[in-house]
């Protein structure tokens, strides 16, 4: 019974993450530039790999069939998810920083930057 | 069969490779310059020790080849070193001339910074070299060639400020790893089609069903742990040997692989200079001898001829034989127009290494037995002079240039003079490579005019000697310039002999009129009584018998 | 049917990998040409771990995503950036 | 696009269609088999094999224990290979020295402290990976890869000089570096030794007894697998490899004005 | 059904989804038109490799094939430090 | 035909395109750091090649990684290992071979670095007009 | 020394456990190398990544964190995906991009990476940059609903901070 559950828990999960990862992947072509494609990025780190990855870890604890190894199946994907929860935005944030610095994006669309505001003030 | 006498035949590349490896401890320990010179000529000396040693069990106390077994897994298992008479020679050749090196770079890179480092790679590149030659294993041989390049190319950057030396190094190591990878392929493809990658086993495979029939038991033996062939042998065994041959000519300079040698040899040190011309590029020379002889020789399946009357390695033994003709003229006729001293060495080797390939691909698609013997014992006997003669050449060359301060031998007019024992040296270095008649050289390359002679190839046969007429300008040039005019006076008084060079030059210079002598008096009948049967059946029958042995003692 | 969608997923990142490698050969500017081959590499990866070599993939990832990349930026940094003829 | 250019690539078209040729003709068997080839059979066979203890090698891992029992020579002349190209970079850097005098700049604060925690979390699985080596995939060389991620990252987050402040110094990294390779070499022939002292016969590279010299690392160290040499062999590569990637790394870093007071 | 068929059922059903959604990111990536769109399109693409990796795993019963994806996750975010460092630093050692 | 052989056959056929791929960019391209990039190009299908060479499709079910995963009845299970795990000597061949690639390609990156600080550039034709 | 000891104690236990949970095994082998690794790992890099060793050690800031993880979960990034997710698939595809100042008041580091990692991984902010001696974030918001910092505060990262607050300050 436990096996069931955690098993139909996880496939819910994973399927959420499919979702996820499919508007996150037809968000990064539609957007129009660098910096609105980053959300999309997140859409797909976060609700597509991290919660499919727990839902893995929770689908692997009642795979009965798969072995002692499905304990080291299910800790993997945690720790793996807990990885990119913790990289995954910091990856970002240094992309954006760059781009932002290095003028390497096209800004447009944007309503207002107070980051070149900001830089304006400071190289006067 | 006493196995922890087999000891010694397995440790030396790795005992030179733990040595190497404890370099940069010791490096943070100690900081004398002197320390690393005598740690190297120690370890040169054990070295030569070992080589000696394995010399003495494969020829003198068995008599026939001796596989060692890393880990005591039986050979398409594990990894086996198998010693046959080719491979003790040329490393008994590699121990006594990186003796040589060794000792001459004692003097010559005295005081030079980073010495450590220097001997690190020159210890890693020993340890590869006699691992290539004792190897029994197509991978193993791929890992060796690898370390030997990376040495290799670690050697020739070592003077790191010099332009030509980058820019050599990078000719060198850029289609040099494209070639190796290559090699790799061409690993890939023997796997695939006769799921071993042991030497003896690709020996055997490649002769079924032929040698079942005359050598049942290896064949039992070998299909017992590797099976048979999978998919079409003869295809992929073709396209195996391309790209092996395309590595081993890399690694020989052999004509359309010969661009990285002219600079890559001159801008190292010259002691590496030395074990670069002496050593190295025989390397692939021996690969080439391994693969075309004793893996797929005579009586493996692509010696089957086909409908045009030519076997498949025919076709090839002709292309190893047009390419070393081109290299032996090539490097002959460029040799003449150069005014570098090393550089004319470095061309020198092209041609010599082309006339070695000659040898190789002499032998075809039924030859005799007379024709085997005389083509491996002449490849063999002028690989050991060239690498003695090149070596003396190249050391010669260091003492003008460390003495004068360049390699031009315009400049270096009448220098010659004032250096009576390097300039004999020179002398007699330049008799033994050109092939003057009591020396060494004269009788390798008779023997090899012999071996080409005897198996129908005369237009070869002529281009040897018309290559040896042509370098014959070469080397007069250099003669002429050096030691012929009147000595310069600026240098007089400021350049003199120094005791560790010419100790040396006197010690290769009897070793050159030695082998002259021996050859005279029946080395000749000894070296072919040594190798003289790689390459032939029962030759080859030894090798792989020296795996089947050894199962015999387990059992 | 898991072979099926096995197929069509090594056909996606055999594509991938051809193009990647193509843009990365031909591309001028160096830093762009590292990030295809990046990519290259990734979808290699995944050739590895669909051919069932998980050693392979755990060493041909930090080698070939992670400091192949590295150094090839370094050297890039250090030398120039555009490969122009 | 010129004439040479062309050359080239007609040159290479023919050349990748004739050996697309020879494989569709079959050069490398039927691709792929119902059956993996004899010898495959038997290193699946012998890798874990409690009832033949001259005819196995201690693991459940069959590539780690070809990698270091079955074929450990070439792993250690690959080990070899890789120093070499250490060394010969070493030799090129010879005399050149990371000052840490000035401060470094390093990237965004976010993303130091990030990194500070995934200096814990990396290691880890880096140093999973290797005890494991002969358990479940990977082994020295992969731990110590995955490990590199963590010098990558400080020397970029960072900076090289910070690092050094920090004490992580070229000689130290060679020392490290060193002692682990000499680890492998004597893990290589640490049974040969034994033997001499005990007077038994022993293989280089020996790890489990085999017929004619029974000595043999642990396989079984109460109930557990312990992997004999596999073990120790995973362990010291690890160490050396994480060294040898820090030391090549740190040599990349070092600015170029540092670089010129001493080459060129 | 049984659990085991029921499990594999579903990840057969979820397969396609992922790889259409492979398929959009790999265009991203390989069109650029920014070298930050193409390494934010890797990031995110390798993130959801992993966990497809680890899906994976479960239908091929070889659980240990999961080593991988953390690895994969590592070393993606391992190249927008290179990449960014590269834009913003005089030097990628500073 | 079959799948499993055309799944083989899908792998070959991108891996001898980036054979091409990276050959063309070591002789053709002028830049050292492509040719560099090239090279690795080149190993990485080599390397792919002879991981593909050990691949294997078993009769029943799907491959297996050539990791020992179930030892609770001996015989059984190794019966099912070796029919089911792929080939491990292709792969331990492979990751020798993508060690000993890194590490030539190390050495490279180095002299590289060193030829521009001599020269002031990597592109090979430039320096060679201008030697001449 | 005995700072550093008494920091290297939490870095070890955290090692040990995550250690344990990677491996997803208890068996003796496992335990034994595990408490080697941890060990190692805890005196390495234990004074660098532990600040201060009573807060890492304190159950209340632990169970609190785990308090935040599940609300941030449940409620923050549910909220954000449907928002940016409706954003994509929605044909016009209505977006209103800027770059925020987005003022921060906490003292530690940690706090301030937790905060600013929970603005980036939910979908429709991002930190591109940040000021790290007068506390601002630079946010890029894509839907910018005002354009004033305190107000933007209140709306993207006020109950961040109170968390993060509470947590590690």
């Amino acid at each position: 019974m436990i096996n069931e559950i955690l098993v139909y828990v996880g496939e819910a999960l994973v399927l959420i993450g499919v979702f996820c990862d499919i508007a996150a992947s037809i968000g990064m072509l539609r957007f129009p530039n660098f910096y609105t494609r980053m959300h999309a990025a997140t859409v797909g780190t976060i609700g597509g790999a991290v919660v499919p990855l727990i839902g893995v870890a929770l689908m692997a604890l009642g795979c009965d069939w798969l072995g002692t190894y499905r304990f080291f199946l299910a800790g993997a994907s945690i720790v793996a998810g807990i990885l990119i929860m913790l990289l995954a935005p910091v990856g970002t944030h240094v992309l954006a920083l760059a781009a932002h610095r290095a003028g390497l994006a096209p800004k447009k669309p944007l309503v207002f930057d107070h980051l070149e505001e900001e830089r304006a003030r400071r190289n006067d | 069969m006493m196995h922890e006498n087999l000891i010694p035949i397995g440790i030396i590349p790795l005992l030179l490779t733990i040595a190497a490896f404890i370099i940069p401890l010791l490096s943070i320990v100690i900081k004398k310059k002197l320390f690393y010179h005598v740690y190297a000529l120690i370890f040169s000396i054990v070295a030569l020790i070992y080589t000696v040693l394995n010399y003495y069990i494969v020829n003198i106390l068995y008599g026939k080849p001796i596989a060692y077994f890393f880990g005591g897994w039986i050979a398409p298992i594990g990894i086996a070193y198998v010693v046959d008479g080719l491979g003790s020679v040329l490393g008994l050749l590699i121990g006594v001339d990186m003796l040589f090196i060794v000792v001459y770079s004692v003097w010559y890179m005295w005081n030079e910074e980073g010495v450590e480092w220097y001997y690190a790679l020159l210890l890693l590149l020993e340890a590869s070299m006699i691992g290539i030659v004792y190897t029994g294993d197509m991978f193993n041989l791929f890992v060796m060639i690898e370390l030997l390049a990376i040495s290799a190319y670690g050697l020739v950057a070592f003077y790191r400020n010099k332009k030509e030396a980058i820019e050599a190094t990078i000719k060198y190591s850029l289609i040099g790893a494209t070639a190796t990878t290559m090699f790799f392929l061409s690993i890939v493809f023997l796997y695939g089609t006769y799921g071993t990658v042991n030497m003896a086993d690709l020996a055997v495979k490649a002769r079924l069903p032929w040698i079942c029939e005359t050598f049942n038991e290896a064949c039992r033996f070998f299909s017992a742990y590797s099976g048979v062939s999978y998919g079409n042998p003869m295809l992929a065994t073709a396209i195996a040997i391309v790209f092996a041959l395309w590595a081993f000519t890399f690694k020989a300079a052999i004509f359309p692989n010969h661009f990285w040698l002219p600079d890559a040899h001159p801008e190292a040190p010259t002691p590496v200079s030395a074990a670069l011309s002496g050593l190295v590029v025989k390397m692939g020379a021996y690969s080439t001898l391994r693969v075309l002889y004793t893996v797929f020789g005579l009586g493996s399946l692509i010696d089957i001829p086909t409908g045009a009357g030519l076997s498949l390695r025919d076709v090839i033994a002709y292309i190893v034989l047009i390419l070393g003709a081109v290299s032996a003229i090539a490097g002959s006729l460029v040799m003449i127009i150069q005014n570098d001293i090393k550089r004319i060495l470095a061309y020198s080797t092209i041609a010599h290494l082309g006339l070695i390939f000659m040898g190789i691909g002499a032998v075809m698609h039924g030859s005799s037995k007379a024709v085997v013997t005389a083509a491996v014992t002449a490849v063999v006997f002028h690989i050991i002079n060239h690498s003695f003669g090149k070596t003396l050449a190249f050391m010669v060359s260091g003492v003008y240039i460390k003495a004068v301060g360049t390699r031009d031998i315009l400049e270096l007019r009448g220098v010659g003079r004032l250096l009576p024992v390097t300039s004999t040296a020179l002398v007699i270095s330049l008799l033994h490579l050109l092939g003057v008649p009591p020396l060494g050289g004269f009788f390798s390359k008779l023997l090899l005019y012999n071996a080409l002679m005897m198996s129908g190839q005369i237009i070869f046969a002529i281009i040897l000697v018309l290559s040896a007429a042509i370098s014959m300008l070469g080397y007069m040039r250099v003669v002429i310039n050096i030691i012929v005019p009147p000595r310069p006076s600026k240098y007089i008084g400021v350049i003199r002999e120094h005791i560790v060079p010419s100790t040396l030059f006197a010690v290769l210079i009897a070793t050159i009129i030695g082998i002259g002598i021996l050859s005279m008096v029946g080395g000749v009948v000894y070296l072919e009584s040594i190798v003289g049967s790689t390459g032939w059946i029962d030759g080859i029958r030894e090798y792989i018998n020296s795996i089947l042995s050894f199962y015999a003692s387990v059992k | 049917m898991i072979e099926i969608f096995t197929l069509a997923f090594l056909m996606l990142i055999s594509v991938t990998s051809v193009i990647a490698a193509f843009k990365a050969i031909i591309e001028k500017d160096m830093v762009r040409a590292i990030v295809y081959s990046a990519i290259q590499s990734a979808m290699y990866a995944l050739i590895f771990y669909v051919l069932m070599a998980p050693d392979i993939v755990l060493v041909y990832i930090p080698v070939s995503v992670g400091i192949t990349p590295a150094i090839l930026l370094f050297v890039t940094k250090k030398t120039e950036r555009r490969d122009g003829d | 696009m010129k004439k040479s250019e062309i050359c080239v690539i007609i040159s290479i078209v023919i050349f990748i269609f004739s050996l697309a040729y020879i494989t569709s003709l079959g050069g490398l068997g039927y691709l792929p088999p119902v059956d993996v080839r004899k010898l495959a059979q038997i290193y699946l066979a012998s890798t874990y094999n409690p009832y033949q203890p001259t005819n196995t090698s201690s693991g459940y891992e069959s590539v780690t224990a070809i990698i270091w029992d079955f074929r450990g020579l070439d792993t250690f002349f690959e080990t070899a290979v890789f120093y070499g190209a250490i060394i010969a970079s070493v030799a090129i850097y010879r005399g050149v020295e990371i000052s840490s005098k000035k401060k470094s700049i390093g990237m965004s604060p976010i993303a130091k402290t990030v990194t500070r925690l995934s200096l814990i979390l990396i290691p880890i699985v880096a140093a999973s990976i290797a005890f494991h080596g002969h358990l479940t995939p990977g082994g020295g060389f992969q731990a110590g890869s995955v490990a590199t991620v963590v010098i990558v990252l400080s020397i970029m987050v960072f900076g090289l000089r910070r690092l050094v402040q920090k004490g992580v110094t070229k000689p130290k990294i060679l020392l490290l570096r060193s002692l682990g390779l000499i680890g492998i070499g004597l893990t290589a022939i640490g049974l040969v030794l034994a033997g001499l002292v005990i007077g038994v016969n022993a293989y280089i590279f020996q790890n489990q007894a085999k017929a004619m010299a029974e000595i043999s690392y642990p396989m079984w160290i109460d109930d557990v697998l312990f992997g004999g040499s596999l073990l120790f062999f995973n362990i010291f590569e690890f160490v050396a490899v994480m060294a040898g990637f820090t030391l090549v790394l740190m040599l990349f870093s070092i600015e170029e004005e540092e670089v010129k007071k001493v080459i060129k | 059904m049984s659990l085991e068929q029921q499990v594999v059922t579903f990840i057969l059903y979820v397969f396609p989804l992922y790889l259409f959604a492979f398929t959009l990111y790999i265009i991203r990536a390989l069109k650029g038109p920014t070298i930050p769109d193409t390494v934010l399109a890797i990031d995110a693409l390798s993130f959801d490799i992993a966990a497809f990796l680890a899906l994976l795993s479960i239908i091929y019963r070889s659980p240990i094939l999961i080593a991988c994806t953390i690895v994969l996750a590592l070393w993606v975010y391992a190249l927008d430090i290179y990449v960014s460092k590269y834009f913003t630093h005089k030097e990628l050692g500073e | 035909m079959e799948l499993p052989t055309l799944v083989a056959s899908v792998i070959v056929v991108s891996l001898y395109v980036n054979l091409g791929i990276a050959l063309y960019g070591i002789f053709a391209r002028p830049s050292l750091v492509k040719k560099l990039l090239a090279i690795t190009i080149l190993s990485d299908t080599a390397n792919a090649f002879a991981v593909l060479v050990g691949y294997r499709w078993p009769r029943t079910g799907t491959p297996q990684p050539p990791v020992l995963m179930n030892t609770t009845n001996y015989n059984e299970s190794i019966k099912y290992y070796i029919e089911h795990a792929v080939d491990p000597l292709p792969q331990a061949l492979v990751l020798t071979a993508i060690v000993i690639g890194l590490a030539v390609t190390l050495f490279i990156a180095f002299v590289i670095i060193q030829y521009y600080r001599l020269y002031g550039t990597v592109n090979v034709r430039k320096t060679a007009t201008s030697s001449r | 020394m005995t700072r550093k000891t008494l920091a290297s104690i939490p870095a070890a236990i955290l090692s040990f456990v995550i250690y344990l949970f990677y491996t997803g095994s208890l068996g003796l082998f496992d335990v034994i190398t595990g408490a080697i690794v941890a060990v190692i790992i805890g005196l390495l890099v234990g004074n660098i990544v532990v600040e201060n060793p009573g807060k890492a050690l304190s159950i209340r800031r632990g169970f609190l964190m785990l308090i935040y993880i599940i609300w941030y979960f449940l409620v923050a990034e549910t909220k954000a995906h449907i928002d940016v997710i409706k954003r994509a698939l929605h044909p016009k595809m209505p977006l209103n991009p800027a770059i925020i100042k987005v003022p921060y008041n906490v003292s530690t580091d940690y706090a301030m990476t937790l905060i600013a990692n929970s603005i980036t991984n939910t979908p429709g902010t991002v930190v591109v940059d940040l000021d790290y001696e007068n506390k601002y974030f630079f946010v890029h918001w894509l839907d910018a609903k005002t354009s004033d910092p305190l107000k933007a505060r209140e709306i993207i990262s006020s109950k961040f901070e109170e968390f993060a607050k509470k947590i590690f300050d």
